[in-house]
């Protein structure tokens, strides 16, 4: 009876297989994914058998398949549910399965202890939240703990006290926003996250909450019911910051660059601008733009617990594409503003470039070095 | 149902029993009139006449192998007015298939008119059967009636049938009341075709003619061979606009080829009215214009027109190439031409009164661009 | 007075002085006999350049006008009006079109304007040959009949009774409705027919201005436009109508399904038609949706059962099956929210005001569609089984159904064979009734005064059934509102001296002007109905037909003046 | 233009009020239609000279109606008269103005879709219905600026003296026994849908300006080139606007599927080594004839995909087309010299101020609504107000004028019953 719930619950009835959502879907190139057909097969046949759907692992939850859809239907949603079939029957990889077991011990996917999530910012002056402050900075799992996305939570505290902003983090306090539990087909746990970040954060007035990663933003915003919080990302905060005059960037950054549109922050939530604003904000910085921009950006493979999930076909990967694109285009840096995108791009960009080739830059340590 | 019945030739005298059998028609009152080849006075040809006193059938002779007229064209005068008495029309396979067309285009009618066929042995030249009649001890027409049981029809030595019926396919009529045949018949008897009412009352004897078919066949065979060579030497000479105006180029003017058409039914042809007489000053300008200009003038314009008119309801019966003065193949040019033109359309001149005539037809993939249609 | 011919070239602004050399032109029709004046001009047909032929005519006694610039089918009857204003016969002019056949097509100008010259010269030549025609109009009576009285018959009905003229209604049937009468509810709005209906015919049948012939046929018909004479039987009596316009609404006949075998009509009960549906569920009313005593659980809709289907000689799409299946499905599923409601199609066409919507609202209620149409159908027990490769699945497979509904298509009425040959119909290559003109003359006829309505043009749903009749209404009230119709000028004749009256030229006649004179035995011309185009005498091959305006001197003399 | 004949052959005087400077709208824009390939404006011009030679049709061309009051059988209709700065009667449409304009060559032609350019001083098209210039109050730099040259250089060329810059605004009143209203429609904006590159990628083009390309009237008389190229490969994208949630058009436009078949059947005439495809979701050819034509263009050799397409981008010198090829199950990559996108029919931007004033109703799809779907198709709920063509919902040409005679029937029984009582 699978396939007739998931047709119910999804309102699966509505899709007029007409293939949008396959077509613009960026793994269907590379591996057997389909969503159309996982749609159909849902609502041909009742006795559906999930179980042997290894290809579901497939999806990076780009979301382009819901933007395409012409008749209003969530296709991605739909892959999450079947994902929480396939995780309540147990039928997960184990690395996935890791995943899953530290954030609901750890409050974090990346196996990292509880209490070493501030550490990345020792010696940096940052106040806790508890100290009181407007704005709130929610680092997020990969800022906190990753060596290499560190840097960018550091050139953000940099920037935000030059720009005299009154902020702080939530220190140990912060657990992972969930997204990714939910992505990962374990609803459950992204309760429970969230209630524990609802909590924390309703006991601090503060007026903003800022992230670093795109992922959290379109949590927050979008699936975190009950926060009456106002939510941005930096690159929406850092443009206001610039637009205000209180970010002066002074220092030429004489570099061509190019920027990803990190699917969560630009397909999900429309938001093109800001990140171009900051970085046509430097000055002596060439921006050159992607052929596949924006709402036709390609996606780095790195959502919807892809970073803990290999898929069917690891050997080709779009984070290569992307950095032969950008360096066809002849930038010097690729520049995004997600972690995850800085993490797979910078690994693709060992690969294709080597050393010393393009080289894989959040927006914010471009900002840092026009300081 | 049409019966196989049969006529005892007396002595020996096939002609003579045909006579006999037509003056039968009349007296029994199965027609009224006849229209038969009588011996013309001159005694050297035959030609059509209407007979109403069976006595002066003695002069008939449908055996004759020569054929001034196509009497399809004598039938459209006769019935054209609607005749109230009942007409028999002694016809040749080729006479009746123009008939047909004829009564497709509102130029002849069938009430009152009962078609007899008679099996065709083929034709000569009128000169040239002048001549045999004259030099001859016999006729001409008997060793024809000999070699019909075998289907073996050869001229006469030196000379030759008519190019139509050398290339004829339908030596046996169709579209009869009744039919005459001779074709696979043994000597001693004639085969006559007819509604098995009618048969009764021709007081005729029951037989077989068991190879007719197969001795028809073989017949037909070698005609069409003979047919696809001439078309295939044709094609080779007209390849294109001027290998056409190189076969016309010889024509005259004359129009004797429209008298003698059995299709060309105008009243008037347009030829010969005032369309075409020009003022002196025209003929001059197109004179200067191209150099020289061939007097007569429009003659390959009135071939190609009447090609036009007529190929779709041509039936080969060649009376134009005989009457031509000029000897052209008309009999070839039209049969080859008419062959293409009636195939796109299906349609066989004097096959049915229910085809329709392709002029009044619309087929969508006709003729849609000029060289598309091999 | 002898012959005085005017010449005008116009420019068309730059699109014919642009390539031709407009002042090149004008000398050399200066230079031709008979020939009295000639110009040029920015735009003739502008005020000022009509005022200029007029002035000319005046004052050089113009006794024929040759304008060169656009097709005829643009301005011919502008100048036409023009020369008549001045006292001139307005067939005494002749058009060399410079601008479609020379400027727009030519880019070289000396080319261009050699072919221009060549133009007027023919054109010229022609003007000297012109003859004076006289146009005339005919008294049109004052009523209409019409055929059918299905839902597009009765709207027009209504609509031209409405407007004060005299309707005669006839209907082959003893009631009116025609088959929306067999309907249940309609698409998309889900709307009851009867209600709609009975209220439509309370309105026919109460209509002072429409005389209803129920149980009757047309079985004549003669005339022409403004005067037709109709016979029609009513009851056992014959009565002959009178009537100004006719317009035909004689409907449809649904597709056989007995003719697909394959899917076993006829042999299954459980095999019906959308019709069998309409009515299955217009019984049940308000009860429970039985078949054979039973809750079907499985029920399957056909669609493009004799649509698109060149094997029995359908190809073309019967417009309406794709949403009265929705609408029958979700019937189903409304009555039967349990049962599984399956629709096979091959393209959905919702293409229609609110079709998409209501297509969209179907699946959302739970109707399977599955992309597909069936092999065949055969039975497995009790349940039947249906073949069918699911074409986004790429894969056959076989479902099982209680119930399978057939959306048959819709086929010209298997009368209209002969409706079609007594009111001399043209049918299009599908068999219905061919209108004027597909684009533009959607509801007209190539008779003049016969009009089309409804489904005998081709499938068509509801709105657009009314549309076009009440459409079809206005065309035939035109000449009833105008008292009298006007006659083309320009008509075939026939010289009875050359005619043998082979009759080839009726055969070519699409609009039935020509007959046999019995007695003379030549043809002879209704000039009424002839529209001059002409056909008849280019088949003629006695050339006893000339058409008046284009006789064969007239072309002729063109021709030779061109080569 | 249809009902206004069909109301003045019956007798009655008509005002046709247009807003554009010539009447024709978009059919004028096509080349040929479907499913017959009759050309277009050989078909529609005669029409238009009709309507301006008709003694019964009084037109009123650049124009707009400000309101309405009354009611049946005796409206007051206000029209605004706009300035076209040219003085009609005086104006012989010779061109000489259009072609000394400064500006010539340099805005976008709305009638080419900018697929041209037109100067400030333009006539739309060369069979325009009147044939007069109109001056573009917006670029004209004399308008704008007060100044153009010392003389402006249309005033200059003109010869009749036709130039009139003072012309002001006019307010003309009517009064009519009923209104027919055949706004017709605009095309879905493609920019909307992003994903397509329209308006960046200058060889992604709408249906409409293919139709301007192939146009032997058009640009490019008629070749189908880019920057001087015949395309080689051409894919078609159904459903641009359509059926389409996400854009908020759910409704089928009705006329893009066969006008799409036609225009591959265009492409494969006029570049028969051409590789085309369509990406449809359903064909609807439900049209007489239109199944047919349908078969045939399938015949010629234009491949139909099942599967929208779902983004373009670049690769290299060509487009690439993603798209799920439903019926394989598999995403492919197209590659494309030409992309013509079907966009679909949507209401005129101005439908619910036109709807406001002439107080009528919109269905939710924002198309006029008729009294009855079923059997008052043409109606509206104002009495003596019908509605014709488009502007009630999409349609192609023969439903649209059948729309537009019934239009004109209903006004007919209106004005002749009130005839009768007068």
């Amino acid at each position: 009876m699978e396939g007739q719930n998931l047709a119910q619950a999804y309102r699966l009835f509505e899709c007029i297989q007409c293939g949008r959502c396959t077509g613009g879907c960026p793994m269907s190139l590379k591996t057997r994914f389909n969503i159309r057909r996982l749609i159909y097969e849902a609502l041909v046949d009742e006795d559906m058998d999930l179980q042997s759907k290894e290809v579901l692992w497939d999806c990076s939850t780009c979301a382009t398949c819901t933007l395409r859809c012409p008749k209003g239907l969530d296709p991605t949603d739909m892959v999450i549910g079947m994902r929480s079939i396939l995780v309540d029957g147990g039928r997960i990889p184990p690395t996935i399965r890791d995943a899953l077991k530290s954030l609901a011990i750890r409050g974090n996917p990346l196996t990292m202890a509880r209490e070493e999530r501030a550490d990345w910012a020792e010696g940096l002056g940052v106040k806790e939240i508890s100290e009181g402050a407007e704005v709130l900075y929610f680092v997020g799992c990969s800022p906190s703990y990753d060596p290499r996305v560190q840097k960018v939570a550091k050139a953000m505290v940099q920037a935000f006290k030059k720009a005299e902003v009154e902020f702080g983090i939530l220190g140990n306090e912060e657990v992972c926003c969930g997204s990714e539990a939910r992505r990962m087909g374990e609803t459950g746990l992204f309760e429970m996250l969230r209630e524990m970040n609802l909590e924390t954060l309703e006991r601090y007035p503060v007026e903003l909450v800022v992230t670093t990663s795109p992922h959290c933003y379109n949590a927050f915003q979008n699936e975190y019911q009950g926060l009456n919080l106002k939510v941005q990302h930096y690159t929406q905060f850092v443009a206001g910051l610039i637009n205000e005059g209180r970010l002066p960037l002074s220092k030429e950054v004489r570099r061509i660059v190019t920027y990803q549109d990190p699917c969560f922050l630009g397909k999900q939530n429309k938001i093109f601008e800001e990140p171009r604003k900051i970085l046509r904000s430097i000055p002596g910085l060439e921006l050159r733009e992607l052929d596949r921009s924006r709402e036709r950006s390609l996606c780095c493979e790195g959502g919807g617990g892809r970073m803990w999930a290999e898929g069917t076909n690891p050997e080709e990967r779009l984070a290569h594409t992307r950095v032969q694109e950008a360096m066809d285009l002849g930038a010097e840096v690729l520049a995004t503003a997600c972690p995850f995108c800085l993490l797979t791009l910078e690994d693709a960009a060992k690969t294709v470039a080597g050393e010393g080739g393009i080289q894989v830059m959040d927006i914010m340590e471009l900002v840092v070095e026009a300081l | 149902m049409k019966v196989r019945k049969f006529l005892e030739v007396k002595e020996g005298d096939t002609l003579a029993t045909l006579r006999g059998f037509l003056q039968r028609l009349l007296e029994k009152e199965i027609v009224e009139a006849l229209l038969v080849p009588l011996e013309a006075p001159s005694g050297d040809t035959v030609m059509p006449a209407l007979v109403k006193e069976p006595a002066r059938l003695e002069k008939a002779n449908p055996l004759a192998p020569v054929m001034p007229v196509n009497a399809a064209r004598l039938v459209s005068s006769l019935t054209i007015g609607k005749p109230k008495e009942k007409i028999g029309a002694l016809l040749r396979s080729c006479e009746i298939r123009a008939l047909i067309e004829l009564v497709k285009l509102q130029q002849a009618h069938l009430e009152n008119l009962m078609i007899i066929g008679l099996d065709c042995l083929g034709t000569y030249e009128v000169t040239d059967y002048a001549k045999l009649i004259s030099s001859e001890d016999g006729s001409p027409t008997m060793g024809l009636v000999r070699g019909a049981k075998e289907g073996s029809l050869s001229p006469h030595e030196g000379y030759q049938f008519r190019s139509a019926c050398r290339i004829c396919e339908y030596p046996v009529p169709q579209n009869t009341a009744l039919t005459i045949g001779l074709l696979g018949v043994d000597g001693k008897r004639i085969l006559v075709e007819a509604q098995e009412e009618l048969a009764e009352r021709l007081e005729l004897t029951e037989g077989e003619a068991a190879s007719r078919e197969e001795v028809i066949k073989k017949l037909v065979e070698a005609r069409i061979e003979e047919r696809d060579r001439l078309f295939a030497q044709f094609r080779e000479r007209v390849v294109d606009i001027r290998g056409l105006l190189a076969q016309f180029s010889t024509c005259t003017g004359c129009y004797n080829c429209t008298v003698a058409c059995p299709i060309c039914y105008c009243k008037e042809c347009l030829f010969r009215t005032s369309t075409f007489e020009h003022e002196s000053d025209r003929y001059l300008r197109w004179a200067q214009r191209k150099g020289a200009i061939q007097m007569p003038t429009d003659t390959l314009l009135f071939q190609l027109t009447r090609l036009n008119h007529m190929v779709t309801s041509c039936v080969g019966c060649g009376m134009c190439e005989s009457a031509c003065p000029s000897d052209i193949p008309l009999t070839t040019i039209f049969r080859a031409v008419g062959q293409e033109v009636q195939a796109m359309f299906d349609y066989l001149p004097g096959r049915s009164l229910e085809d329709e005539l392709p002029l009044a037809t619309f087929k969508e993939d006709e003729l849609t661009e000029l060289g598309e249609t091999q | 007075m002898g012959l005085r011919i005017g010449v005008y070239v116009c420019h068309c602004g730059v699109n014919i002085a642009a390539t031709v050399d407009v002042e090149a032109v004008t000398r050399f029709a200066l230079g031709l006999p008979s020939v009295a004046i000639a110009r040029d001009y920015t735009y003739m047909c502008s005020d000022p350049g009509q005022a200029l032929i007029k002035e000319d005519i005046k004052k050089f006694g113009l006794t024929k006008v040759v304008v060169a610039s656009c097709s005829p089918m643009m301005h011919e009857p502008t100048f036409r009006g023009t020369i008549q204003e001045a006292g001139l016969n307005p067939y005494c002019l002749e058009m060399a079109n410079i601008r479609e056949q020379c400027s727009w097509v030519h880019e070289e100008e000396e080319e261009a304007t050699r072919k221009a010259i060549q133009l007027v010269a023919a054109a010229v030549d022609k003007a000297f040959l012109l003859e004076p025609l006289e146009e005339r109009r005919v008294a049109v009576t004052s009523a209409a009949l019409v055929i059918g009285g299905g839902i597009a018959g009765m709207q027009a009905a209504l609509d031209i009774a409405n407007a004060g003229f005299q309707v005669y209604l006839v209907e082959k049937e003893p009631r009116l409705g025609g088959h929306l009468a067999q309907l249940d509810k309609t698409f998309p709005t889900l709307e009851p027919v009867a209600p709609l209906l009975a209220e439509e015919i309370r309105e026919v049948e109460g209509h002072p201005n429409i005389d209803l012939l129920t149980s009757a046929e047309v079985i004549g018909l003669e005339g022409y436009i403004g005067n037709f004479k109709v016979n029609v039987t009513d009851q056992a009596t014959i009565r002959e109508l009178k009537v100004g316009t006719i317009l035909v609404a004689t409907g449809y006949d649904l597709f056989d399904a007995r003719l697909k075998p394959e899917y076993g009509y006829g042999i299954y009960e459980k095999v019906i038609t959308g019709l069998e549906f309409e009515r299955l569920v217009s019984l049940s009313g308000s009860r429970k949706f039985w078949v054979n005593g039973k809750e079907p659980q499985d029920v399957l809709f056909i669609q493009c059962v004799g649509s698109r289907d060149k094997s029995v000689g359908q190809e073309y799409c019967s417009r309406i099956c794709c949403m009265y299946t929705a609408k029958q499905a979700l019937l189903v599923k409304e009555m039967l929210p349990q049962a599984r409601v399956t629709v096979l199609y091959m393209d959905v066409r919702a293409y229609g005001k609110g079709f998409e919507e209501f297509y969209d609202q179907v699946r959302g209620e739970g109707v399977l569609y599955r992309r597909g149409n069936p092999s065949e159908i055969y039975k497995n027990g009790k349940r039947l089984i249906v073949r069918v490769e699911d074409t986004l699945l790429g894969e056959p497979v076989q479902l099982e159904a209680d119930l399978v509904v057939l959306a048959t298509g819709i086929t010209p009425r298997r009368d209209s064979p002969k409706i079609a040959n007594l009111l001399k119909l043209p049918r299009s290559p599908d068999g219905f009734f061919m209108e004027a003109h597909p684009k533009l003359r959607p509801v007209d006829t190539v008779t003049e005064g016969i009009y089309l309505a409804g489904c005998c043009q081709g499938p068509k749903d509801i709105p657009d059934t009314v549309t076009q009749a009440k459409a079809a209404a206005a065309s035939a009230m035109i000449p009833l509102c105008q008292g009298q119709v006007k006659v083309e000028a320009v008509t075939s004749i026939i010289d009875e001296e050359l005619c043998s009256g082979c009759g080839i030229c009726a055969e070519m006649c699409v609009y039935d002007a020509l007959s046999l004179h019995e007695r003379k035995g030549v043809m002879t011309i209704n000039e009424v109905l002839c529209k001059g185009c002409g056909a008849c005498a280019a088949a003629c091959p006695s050339k006893a037909i000339k058409l008046s305006h284009f006789t064969p001197a007239q072309i002729l003399a063109q021709v030779d003046a061109l080569v | 233009m249809q009902a206004s004949l069909d109301i003045a052959d019956a007798g009655f005087l008509v005002y046709l009020v247009e807003r554009e400077p010539s009447i024709g709208g978009h059919m004028a824009q096509l080349d040929k239609t479907f499913p017959t390939l009759d050309c277009s404006s050989c078909i529609l011009t005669p029409k238009m000279v009709d309507v301006a030679r008709h003694p019964n049709i009084q037109l009123i061309s650049y124009a707009e109606v400000v309101g309405a009051d009354g009611g049946i059988g005796h409206f007051k209709v206000g029209v605004k008269q706009k300035p076209r700065y040219v003085d009609v009667d005086r104006c012989t449409g010779c061109g000489l103005c259009v072609e000394a304009c400064r500006l010539k060559g340099r805005i976008s032609s709305e009638f080419d879709v900018g697929v041209s350019k037109r100067g400030a001083v333009y006539i739309p098209f060369p069979q325009a219905v009147p044939l007069k210039a109109t001056i573009d109050p917006e670029r004209c730099v004399f308008i704008t600026r007060g100044v153009c040259g010392k003389v402006p250089a249309c005033e200059e060329a003109c010869s009749a003296e036709a130039i009139d810059f003072q012309q002001k605004e006019e307010m003309i009143g009517l009064e009519v026994g009923a209104i027919i209203v055949a706004t017709g429609f605009d095309l879905f904006d493609a920019r909307l849908k992003p994903e397509f590159g329209y308006g960046l990628y200058p060889n992604v083009i709408t249906g409409l300006q293919f139709e301007r390309l192939s146009s032997a009237s058009g640009p490019t008389r008629g070749k189908i080139t880019l920057n001087g190229q015949e395309p080689k490969k051409v894919v078609f994208i159904q459903c641009v606007g359509s059926r389409d949630k996400s854009v908020g058009v759910e409704y089928c436009s009705r006329v893009c599927c066969m006008f799409t078949a036609k225009q591959a059947h265009l492409v494969k005439e006029k570049i028969p080594d051409a590789e085309v495809t369509v990406l449809y979701i359903d064909v609807r050819a439900f049209g007489k004839g239109f199944e047919e034509f349908y078969d045939r263009v399938r015949g010629e050799g234009v491949m139909y995909r099942r599967g929208n397409a779902s983004e373009i981008c670049k690769r290299g010198e060509r487009l690439i087309v993603m798209a799920e090829d439903t019926l394989l199950g598999e995403s492919v990559q197209l590659e494309a010299d030409l992309v013509v996108l079907a966009t679909g029919i949507t209401p005129r931007g101005d439908a619910q101020d036109l709807a406001t004033l002439l107080r009528l109703s919109t269905s939710p799809d924002g198309f006029f609504q008729e009294a009855h779907p079923k059997l008052r198709p043409v109606e509206t709920e104002r009495e003596g107000v019908y509605l014709a063509g488009c502007c009630q919902g999409p349609k192609d040409i023969p439903d649209g004028v059948a729309q537009a005679k019934a239009a004109a029937s209903s006004v007919i029984i209106a004005l002749r019953n009130g005839m009768e009582v007068s």
